[in-house]
């Protein structure tokens, strides 16, 4: 039983680390910033979750499972309403025209698209 | 270290305060590595939340271009070079990083730590130092944040007309009208915030936390609640007035407990007589004086934000009229 | 295992750093500073765990809370500032107070 | 070797206050100035929290069957550093703001020269008195 616990706890934390991994390549990678949102909310729900659970089954004290469990709900609860936030903003001021004329903005929305090594 | 640098260089204030915050939240991870729990508690609330939100309602009302320098850096390059030269050489005096015997640990740490469970029986050492042995200087810091938040009061505070609330009001109504779906999650995740922040009030003898902190976080959730639904709808909700005197208050129960003590026969400021039990009165007096500090920096930290958000409010009021 | 993941951790929190000093939008700033502020909440909590202490937790909790605030509050503030100045004129405006 | 592993914490902090150092000298923009003194204020909070590093110590919370820990003071003078350092912060900013709302500026020299400005323009005016 303990060993089965410990082989699922470092199976999260494993899979959890990998995608974290990803997306921090992706972040880096990836051409425009919708596409970097996606990698980025990858690695707030699915990696977060699995490294809390992995941490979740290492450990036996109740009080320390509950905090955890708080930080996850807080966590699946808080960074989609962030992301969907930010991308609506984002979504919103591009397309906005009277922003465009301005050149402080024309500048960072039109190069949003650009290739990020360039900068 | 990199984000200093990058903050030298960059021209976009927005951008150059966005990186300040996450150079808090470096430094606050830094403190967690070196053990000082409680000051990384402190340091993400403020460093990174905070002062972030006050320097970006700053740039909102200032502008968000720097001008190229004028003068030559050469000049600064060169004091700053000397500066850090002489420092490097005075480091190699040092005690090395971590070592037992460096002179700060054998003061009066070691007492702190061996003798605090006996004589003040709170199990976070920080806690007691804060309240009970330093309790005097603490006093003078919760002051010196009193006297911060009237000075910001002073600078920035508008005389508000009666009529400038409808108008005022149809514009936050007309900018947060789009904002469904954050104001849905954030009236059920407020309740929480407040009730983590007694959390932290109350279990600061035990766990990292205390008034300070708590105070950070509680004036955090009313400034979410501020920016998303409203500067006039929030200052309905908790009274300006109200928090003025609230900042007054707490220094006055950290000083009446000061008072009390001395009325009953002990020094200014000691918790030993405010109860038959030595230990028991050191709990009372640690708990009303985290309560005098938590109250103080919370108002005071609302007070602030409602200074800075209704100067910019006032500010974009007068540009409509002028235009 | 947990040091694997506080590894792997460190090194995307290095990448993210990377976008935030990059660019090029502020948008992409603010992305860094979110995820950046999110892998902070797990490496907290997973070094809790190093150090054997997990009643650390409560600051994984401060640090999620603060994240989001900050987060909303450039948002909200970052939407205000564009309304404010896109307008015609801008500089004459401020001057005349 | 063993002086640059004893010491580098000592460095860490002297560059960063450096970093600091440099933006409030070299940098005109008030808020700029403001957030380099927040990089040098960090420095110094850093080099506290180090100092009462204790190797092998853990955070200074009692626990059963722990003897070694950090040293607590560092963590409370810098921890009540950290709250009056953002209340002083708020003051700048305050006083930024209002300096621009008078100059229409927040540019160092360029309010210098209006000061200056100003200065000559009543010189004049007082000169044929």
């Amino acid at each position: 039983m303990d060993s089965l616990l410990n082989l699922a706890s470092s199976f999260c934390l494993l899979l959890g680390s990998f995608l974290c991994l990803s997306g921090g390549v992706g972040i880096l990678r990836f051409p425009d910033f919708y596409t970097r949102m996606h990698a980025a909310g990858v690695t707030d729900t699915l990696a977060a979750a699995m490294i809390l659970i992995g941490l979740m089954l290492q450990i036996p004290e109740t009080l320390v499972i509950i905090k955890l469990i708080i930080i996850l709900l807080m966590t699946l609860f808080i960074s989609p309403s962030a992301s969907h936030a930010l991308g609506r903003a984002a979504l919103l001021n591009s397309l906005t025209p009277v922003v465009a004329v301005d050149k402080n903005h024309a500048e960072q929305t039109t190069e949003v698209g650009d290739n990020p090594s360039k900068s | 270290m990199g984000i200093a640098i990058a903050i030298n260089q960059i021209k976009d204030m927005f951008a150059v305060v966005m990186l300040a915050g996450i150079y808090g939240l470096v430094s606050a991870s830094f403190f967690v590595t070196l053990d000082a729990v409680d000051v990384a508690f402190t340091e993400a609330s403020v460093g990174a939340g905070i002062s972030t939100l006050l320097m970006l309602t700053t740039v909102a009302m200032t502008g968000r271009t720097e001008h190229e320098a004028s003068h030559k850096p050469m000049l600064a390059l060169f004091v700053v070079m000397v500066t850090g030269g002489l420092l490097i050489y005075g480091t190699f005096d040092m005690p090395y990083f971590g070592s037992v015997d460096a002179p700060v640990q054998n003061h009066v740490g070691p007492r702190y730590i061996l003798d605090s469970m006996q004589e003040i029986g709170v199990p976070n050492m920080v806690t007691s130092v804060l309240a009970s042995y330093r309790g005097f200087d603490t006093f003078g810091e919760v002051t010196v944040i009193f006297t911060a938040g009237i000075g910001v009061l002073a600078l920035l505070s508008v005389a508000r007309r009666p009529d400038d609330d409808t108008a005022i009001e149809a514009i936050n109504d007309s900018m947060h009208e789009k904002h469904l779906i954050l104001r849905v999650v954030i009236k059920t995740l407020i309740p929480f915030i407040l009730l983590y922040a007694f959390y932290v009030q109350f279990h600061g003898d035990f766990g990292p936390g205390g008034g300070f902190q708590a105070g950070v976080i509680f004036a955090a959730g009313i400034i979410l609640y501020a920016m998303l639904f409203g500067l006039s709808v929030a200052r309905r909700v908790i009274r300006q007035p109200l928090v003025q005197l609230l900042s007054a208050v707490g220094v006055l129960i950290y000083g009446s407990v000061g008072v009390v003590s001395m009325l009953n026969g002990g020094s200014f400021l000691d918790y030993d007589v405010l109860s038959a039990d030595p230990i028991a009165g050191q709990h009372l007096g640690i708990l009303l004086i985290e309560l005098g500090v938590g109250v103080t920096v919370a108002s005071v930290m609302i007070m602030i934000f409602f200074s800075f958000a209704g100067r910019s409010e006032y500010q974009q009021a007068k540009k409509g009229e002028s235009l | 295992m947990i040091i694997a993941a506080t590894l792997a951790i460190l090194v995307v929190m290095v990448l993210a750093i990377i976008r935030g000093v990059m660019g090029p939008s502020l948008y992409d700033r603010i992305l860094a500073v979110n995820m950046f502020g999110t892998k902070t909440v797990l490496l907290i909590s997973l070094l809790g765990f190093v150090m054997g202490r997990p009643e650390f937790l409560d600051i994984a909790m401060v640090y999620a809370l603060i994240n989001f605030i900050s987060v909303i509050g450039v948002l909200r503030l970052f939407e205000a500032f564009t309304a404010k100045h896109n307008g015609k004129v801008v500089e004459p405006a401020q001057r005349d107070l | 070797m063993s002086m640059i592993l004893g010491l580098y914490n000592y460095w860490i902090v002297i560059v960063l206050m450096m970093i600091g150092f440099y933006i409030i000298i070299a940098h005109g923009h008030l808020i700029k100035k403001i957030v380099g003194l927040n990089i040098f204020q960090t420095s110094v909070f850093i080099f506290y929290i180090s100092l009462g590093k204790v190797e092998g110590g853990t955070a200074p919370i009692w626990q059963e069957n722990i003897t070694l820990y950090s040293n607590p003071l560092p963590h409370v003078l810098i921890l009540t550093a950290i709250v009056v350092g953002i209340a002083t912060t708020a003051l700048g900013l305050a006083l930024t703001i209002r300096l621009k709302e008078a100059y229409g500026t927040i540019d160092e020299d360029e309010i210098q020269a209006m000061d200056n400005q100003a200065m000559d323009n009543q010189d004049k005016e007082s000169q044929p008195c």
